[in-house]
C-alpha cells in the first residue's frame, strides 16, 4: 500500500528516505520520459505511430515530482498530453509504446492510441482526448474513496487552457464541496495549441489563486524544479490523505515541441526562439543533475548510468512493440459493451 | 400481486437495488427533497444515509463525469435530471466519456451508471422542457436506452440496469408517474433488450414506446370492437433494439406502423421503417408508417397543443386508412374525460 | 436614448433628480410586480394559466433598482423567474400576461408561457427555462454592443443557483477577457427549488468574492433595499458605460412562496416558518414605504394611489389576456425557421 | 474557371462574407493562428481585424451562447471548432436556444448562427475526434444542416449560411479540405436545402452527402465500366432535406442505396430508407438499402480501421447485388495508391 512506483526507480536507488535518494529518482524518471519522448520524436516521421501524440519534453519535472509523491495504489488521470504522467505512475512502458503504434500489446489494445492511456494496475486510470473531461471524472474516483474509506487520493493533470473549461469550475467546486481527496494539477505552459494566456484569460488572472477561491487550498511553484514539485506534491498529499480535503497545485513550465507532433515550431510564429532557449535553458533534468553534480551528491558516472538504464529500457520497449502483432480487424467491432 | 404506481415502482427498484448492494448511489437535484423526483426517490435518504444520496449542484456536465469516476472504481451510481432537456449539458461525459470508456480502453473497464431522465410532456412545458430525444442517445454505439411503460416494466428494467455493467440511459415519460400496474416484490428483473408482445393480433404491427404503448392500447382497444386486430410491440428499450421480436411480428402481419414520442425525422420510429424495409421486403404488404411528434417544439399555450401529440385516435385512423377500412376515430377523442394536455385529472401542473 | 423606462414610472411621478421621486419610483416598481404576481398567484388555481410559473414576492427590490438604473435602450436577459425583472424594464404587461394563458397576443404568441419572455422593443431579449444559459447570451448581446460601439450595456439576472453552472464561470470569463459592457446581478435567494446552499456550494463561499476572482469588480448588497440596490445598480452601469468592462453584483434576498407555483410551503420540510416570518419583515416594498412615510417624502394617500394605478394596470392587463383569443392551432407547425 | 481546393473555398466565402458585411464576424480556437484552422482562415485577422477574427478560450458551450447573443443584435457570427466532438459541450446552446429562438419567442427574433465543425475520421483521430452526428442536428427542429462536398458547394453554401437568418451546422469533412475544384471567384451562392444530381443513370440511385459522394463517384466511375447506370444524389444539406429531388431519383431508378458518413443506427441514411419506404412504396423494384459507418466508435489502430469505414468497393459490391450482377469489386481497393487511413499521400497526419 505505502510503496512508491516501483517501476520508476533504478535498481540501486532507494524509494525514500534521503533527499539525495529522492532527487535521484526524480532526476531518473525525468530523464527516462526524456527518452521515451526523444525516441517517439525520432521515429515519428516514419509514419508509423499514425496518431496525434502531444510530447512532454521540457514538462518533466512536473509529472516526476508529483508520481514520486503517490502510491502506486493512487489514481492518476490525464489529458491528451499524458504520456509523462503514465510513465511516471508506474504504468507498463512497453504497452504505451504498442499503443501508440496501434498493436494489439497496447494498453487499449490499438483501440486508443497516444490520446487514450490507461494502466489501472498502475492506479492510471485513464487519459482522454477531449480537454477538460477527465477533470470531473477524477473527482468521481474521489467520491468513490471517500465512500469506500479508503486512505488514497485521486490525482488529475490538466493544462491552463482546460482551466476555461466550465467543467473544471463545476469539478473542482463539487470536490470543495464535498471534501473529497481530489489532488489537481494544473500544468501551466503558457499556451494551449497555439494561442497564449493573454487571448484566452483575463488580464492578471492567475490560475491558482482562481482555483483558491473556489474554495480549497491551492498554490503554485515553478514546475521545472522536480524537488520543488514533489516537495509540494508530498505536503498536499498527506494532507489530503489525512482527510483535510482537495488540494490545488499549479506549475509553470514550458513545451519545448510543437504542440502536437515531433518537431520544433518556434519558426511559425505564435512565439519566440527566444522565449524557447531562455525556458530551454531552465531544462528540469539538466537543472536537477547539476544540482547532484555540484554538492557531491551524485557523479558524472551515476548519470550515465541513468541514462543508459532508462534508454535500454525505451528501447527494450520500442523493439516490443515493432515486435508485437496488429489486432485482428475484426477487434475493431467488439467490445462496445462489457 | 398488488398493484402500485410506475413512480413507487421505480422507488422499490432503487431500495432494493440499494439495499442489496452498498455500492449503488443514487443523486441528482432534488433526489432528497420534500417532492423525491415526483415521488420516485421519497425515503431513501432516510434508509441508506446522505453519503448514498443526495442532492447535487446544478452542475449537469461534471456531476455526469463524477459518476463515470466513481463507477471506475466499483461504484454504481443512479443520477437523475427532472427534464431530459437540463442533460444536454452534459452530453461531452455521456457521448465521449460514458459511452465509449469500455472500447476506447480496450476493454478494460466499463462504466455501470445508470441516468434518469424523465420526458416531458404537455401542461405547458414548452420547447425546452418536453424533448424527448431517445433517438439521440439510441445512435451512439456503447450507451444502452431504456423506456419501459409499465410499472412492472419500470420496475424490472431499472433493476437491470443499476446491475448492467454499462452506462444506461433510463427514460421516463412524466405521463407515465401515475400508472398503476401490478408489480413484483423484491428483486425482480426484466432483461434489457428484450420487447414485450403486448397483445397478439394479426392484420398489423404497431411498435411503440413508453407512453405510446398507453395509447395504443386505446386505440387497439377502440379497433378491435371495429373488427380489427393489432398486434402491440412495447419496445421496453430502444438501444440495444430487439429486432428479433419485430421482424416476428411483422413476418406474421405484413404489416407495420412505428410510434415515437420524438420529433419523426430521424426518430427511433423511423430506423424501425428503414431496417423492417430493408430486412423484410418480401414479408411486408404494403408501405410501412410511422407516427410521432411533428418537426417542431412543443409549443406552450393549451391551444397550440390540441393535436399536436399522437393520441389514440390518430393511432386508430393510421391503421384504418392502411387497412383500407372506415372508422368513425372521432369517438376516441370524443369520450377522453380531461383535457388534451394532462394524462389525467390527478396532474394539475407544474411539472 | 437617455430617458428612463417609461411605463415603470407612473403619472406625477418624474423620471429621475431628487433621490425622493427615484424612490417613488421604485416603490411603484414593486408595487406594480407585487400586484401583478398576487394576482396570478390568487387566480392560478383556475388552472387557466398553463404552465409553470415561478413568482417573485419577495424578491421585487433587486428588479426595481436594477431596472430603474437601466436605459430603455440597454439590454436585459432573464431566468425562469423572470416576470419581476420584464416589468422592471418596462416589458409590455398585457403581453406578458396574456403569454401565461397562452393566447395570441402574448409576447411569444403562446409558444412560450411564463418561462419564456421577451420584449424587445423594451430591451428584454429574452428569458429561459435551462438555468444559467441566457448568462452567455447577455455577454454576446455585451459583444455586439462593443462591436457596434453604442452605448448600451447588456444586464443579465440568474440566481444563486446558476452559478453553479460551467457556462456561468466560461461566461463571466470572456466577459472580463473582452472587457465587455456587461452588468452580472446574481439574486441569491439561498435555495434552488428546495435546496439550500450547504447542499451545493462549498463552505464559505461567498458568490461575490468568487464572482471578483474571476476578473471583474464585483460586490453585494441587500437585495430587499430597493435604494440601495438602485444606488449600486447605477454606479454599476455608469462605469461599464465608461468603457471600463463588466460588473458583478450580488443581491440577496427571499423568496415568499414555493419555487414554482402560488402556494407557500414552509411547511413541507425543506425551511422553516420562522426563516420566511424573518424575510417577510424586511418586505421591500414596506420597508422602503416605511422609509418615505417616516421622514415625509410620501404620504399615505400616494401610496394608496400607487396602489390603486398599479392594480388598475393588472386588472387591464388580466382582462386584455381573457379577451384574447388563442393561437389557431396551425400556428403550432409555423415559425421554426425566419 | 480557376481550380482551387475546398479550404480555400471555405476562406474565400468566410473573406466574401466579411468584406461585404461588417456585421460578419469569425472565431474559434486557432482562427487566427499559423495553421487558420486547416488554412481555411488563414489571412483574415490581417484582412478585417482582431475585433472580428479572434481567437477565443476553450470554453465550447459559452461561446455558443455568446454567438447566439450577438446573432440577437444583428451581428452574423460564424463559429469554428476544429472536431465536431469538442462541440458536444455547446448541446444546451445549440439546442435549447439557438434551435428553438425563432419558434419559442413567437418568431419575434431568429438567430443568424453559422456554427462550422470539421469532421474526423482515420489517421489515428480514434474515438474522440472522428464522430459524425449529422444525425443529431438532422433531429433538432430548428437547425440547419450543411455538408458539402465539393469546393463550389463548400462556398456557395458557406455564403448562403452565413446569410440565412437562421443557426446553420456546417459540416466539412476532414478529407475534404484539399479536395480541389473550380470554384467561381465573388458571391456566389449555392442554396440551402438543394440537392444536386451530379450524374444522372438508370438503374440505381444513390443519395450520399459529403465525402461519401467522393467514394460513390469513384464506385460509379468502376460501374460504369461495368454496365451498370447509378444516379448520384449529392444532398449538400441534410436538413432541411431535398426529399423532391431524392424522390425523382427513385421513381425513376426504383432502386436506392443511400449512403452516410455516420454510424448506420438512427443515421440520415436510415431517414431517407425510411421516408422512400413510406412515401414510393409502388415505385420500388426491390428493398432499398444503407451502407454507413459501423455502430462502433472509430478505433486508433490503423489495422483496425481497415475496412472500417464505407469506401467505392462496398458501394460497388452493394449495388453490384442488388443488381444481381457479379462484379470484381476488389480491383478497386488493389488500384489505391495510398494507404487506406488517409485521404491522399497529402495527409500525414496529426489531424
Ligand atoms: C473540448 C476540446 N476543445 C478543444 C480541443 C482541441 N485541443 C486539443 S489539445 C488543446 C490545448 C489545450 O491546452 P492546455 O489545456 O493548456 O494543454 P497543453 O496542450 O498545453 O498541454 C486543444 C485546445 C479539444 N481536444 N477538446
Ligand atoms: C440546467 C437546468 N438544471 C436544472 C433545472 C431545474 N431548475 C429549474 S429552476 C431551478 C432553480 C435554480 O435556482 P436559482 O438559480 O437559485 O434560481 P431561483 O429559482 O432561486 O430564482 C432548477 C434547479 C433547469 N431548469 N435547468
Ligand atoms: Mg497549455
Ligand atoms: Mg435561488
Amino acid at each position: 500500500m505505502n510503496q512508491r512506483n516501483p517501476s520508476v526507480i533504478p535498481a540501486g536507488l532507494p524509494s525514500g528516505g534521503a533527499p539525495s535518494s529522492q532527487a535521484k529518482a526524480l532526476l531518473f524518471s525525468m530523464k527516462r520520459i526524456r527518452a521515451v519522448e526523444e525516441t517517439i520524436a525520432s521515429r515519428y516521421n516514419e509514419q508509423k505511430m499514425r496518431c496525434p501524440t502531444h510530447l512532454s519534453i521540457g514538462q518533466e519535472g512536473i509529472a516526476a515530482g508529483v508520481g514520486l509523491a503517490l502510491n502506486r495504489d493512487d489514481f492518476m488521470m490525464s489529458t491528451h498530453r499524458a504520456h509523462a504522467h503514465y510513465l511516471a505512475k508506474g504504468g507498463n512502458l512497453p504497452a504505451m509504446i504498442a499503443e501508440i503504434y496501434g498493436k494489439v500489446t497496447g494498453c487499449c489494445r490499438g483501440k486508443g492510441g497516444s490520446m487514450h492511456l490507461v494502466d489501472e494496475e498502475a492506479g492510471f486510470m485513464g487519459s482522454t482526448a477531449i480537454v477538460g473531461n477527465t477533470i470531473p471524472v477524477a473527482v468521481g474516483l474521489g467520491l468513490s474513496i471517500k465512500l469506500r474509506n479508503t486512505n488514497q487520493v485521486s490525482c488529475v493533470f490538466f493544462g491552463d487552457g482546460a482551466t476555461e473549461e466550465g467543467v473544471f469550475y463545476e469539478s473542482v467546486s463539487f470536490a470543495a464541496l464535498k471534501k473529497l481527496p481530489v489532488l489537481f494539477i494544473c500544468e501551466n505552459n503558457f499556451y494551449s495549441v497555439y494561442s497564449p494566456l493573454r487571448v484566452r484569460q483575463p488580464e492578471g488572472r492567475k490560475i491558482h489563486q482562481l482555483a483558491g477561491s473556489l474554495g480549497l487550498p491551492a498554490s503554485h511553484g515553478d514546475g521545472n524544479d522536480a524537488v520543488r514539485v514533489y516537495d509540494m506534491a508530498r505536503r498536499a498529499v498527506d494532507g489530503i490523505r489525512r482527510g483535510a480535503g482537495p488540494q490545488f497545485l499549479e506549475f509553470t513550465t514550458y513545451r519545448w515541441r510543437e504542440h502536437c507532433g515531433p518537431n520544433f515550431d518556434n519558426d511559425i510564429g505564435y512565439r519566440t526562439e527566444d522565449e524557447y532557449l531562455a525556458w530551454k535553458k531552465r531544462d528540469p533534468i539538466v537543472m536537477l543533475q547539476e544540482s547532484l553534480l555540484g554538492d557531491g551528491r551524485a557523479t558524472r558516472e551515476e548519470l550515465d548510468g541513468m541514462a543508459a538504464t532508462a534508454q535500454a529500457e525505451v528501447d527494450g520497449a520500442f523493439a516490443f512493440a515493432g515486435q508485437s502483432p496488429f489486432p485482428d480487424p475484426s477487434e475493431a467491432y467488439t467490445g462496445v459493451f462489457k | 400481486m398488488r398493484s402500485i404506481s410506475f413512480a413507487q415502482a421505480i422507488n422499490e427498484a432503487l431500495s432494493e437495488a440499494m439495499r442489496q448492494d452498498e455500492r449503488v448511489i443514487c443523486y441528482g437535484l432534488g433526489v432528497d427533497d420534500p417532492k423525491g423526483v415526483f415521488g420516485t426517490t421519497l425515503g431513501l435518504q432516510e434508509k441508506f444515509g446522505d453519503h448514498r444520496v443526495f442532492d447535487m449542484p446544478t452542475a449537469e456536465n461534471a456531476m455526469t463525469g463524477v459518476a463515470i469516476g466513481a463507477s471506475l472504481n466499483g461504484i454504481r451510481p443512479v443520477m437523475t435530471h427532472q427534464r431530459l432537456d437540463f442533460f444536454l449539458l452534459a452530453m461531452d461525459q455521456l457521448v465521449n466519456n460514458a459511452a465509449k470508456w469500455h472500447y476506447m480502453f480496450g476493454g478494460r473497464r466499463s462504466v455501470p451508471i445508470t441516468i434518469r431522465l424523465i420526458l416531458g410532456r404537455g401542461w405547458g412545458q414548452g420547447p425546452t422542457h418536453s424533448q424527448n430525444l431517445q433517438a439521440w442517445f439510441a445512435h451512439i454505439p456503447g450507451l444502452k436506452v431504456v423506456m419501459p411503460t409499465t410499472a412492472e416494466d419500470a420496475k424490472g428494467l431499472l433493476l437491470s440496469s443499476i446491475f448492467d455493467e454499462n452506462p444506461v440511459v433510463f427514460l421516463e415519460h412524466r405521463w407515465l408517474h401515475n400508472v398503476q400496474g401490478h408489480v413484483p416484490e423484491g428483486d425482480f428483473r426484466i432483461p434489457i433488450g428484450k420487447a414485450h408482445v403486448v397483445r397478439e393480433g394479426a392484420d398489423v404491427t404497431i411498435v411503440s414506446m413508453s407512453y405510446m404503448t398507453i395509447e395504443a392500447l386505446h386505440a387497439m382497444e377502440f379497433l378491435e370492437k371495429n373488427g380489427v386486430s393489432c398486434e402491440l410491440v412495447d419496445l421496453r428499450t430502444v438501444s440495444p433494439l430487439d429486432w428479433d421480436t419485430v421482424f416476428n411480428s411483422v413476418k406474421k402481419t405484413g404489416r407495420l406502423l412505428a410510434l415515437d414520442t420524438g420529433s419523426a425525422t430521424g426518430s427511433v420510429a423511423g430506423e424501425i421503417v428503414a431496417r423492417v424495409s430493408m430486412g423484410l421486403w418480401s414479408s411486408l404488404k404494403q408501405a410501412p408508417r410511422r407516427l410521432a411528434m411533428p418537426d417542431f417544439p412543443e409549443p406552450t399555450s393549451p391551444a397550440l397543443t390540441q393535436g399536436f401529440h399522437v393520441r389514440a385516435e390518430h393511432i386508430a385512423r393510421e391503421v384504418a386508412e392502411m387497412l383500407g377500412k372506415a372508422i368513425d376515430h372521432g369517438q376516441i377523442a370524443a369520450q377522453r374525460k380531461h383535457p388534451h394536455d394532462v394524462p389525467g385529472n390527478w396532474f394539475n401542473g407544474p411539472f
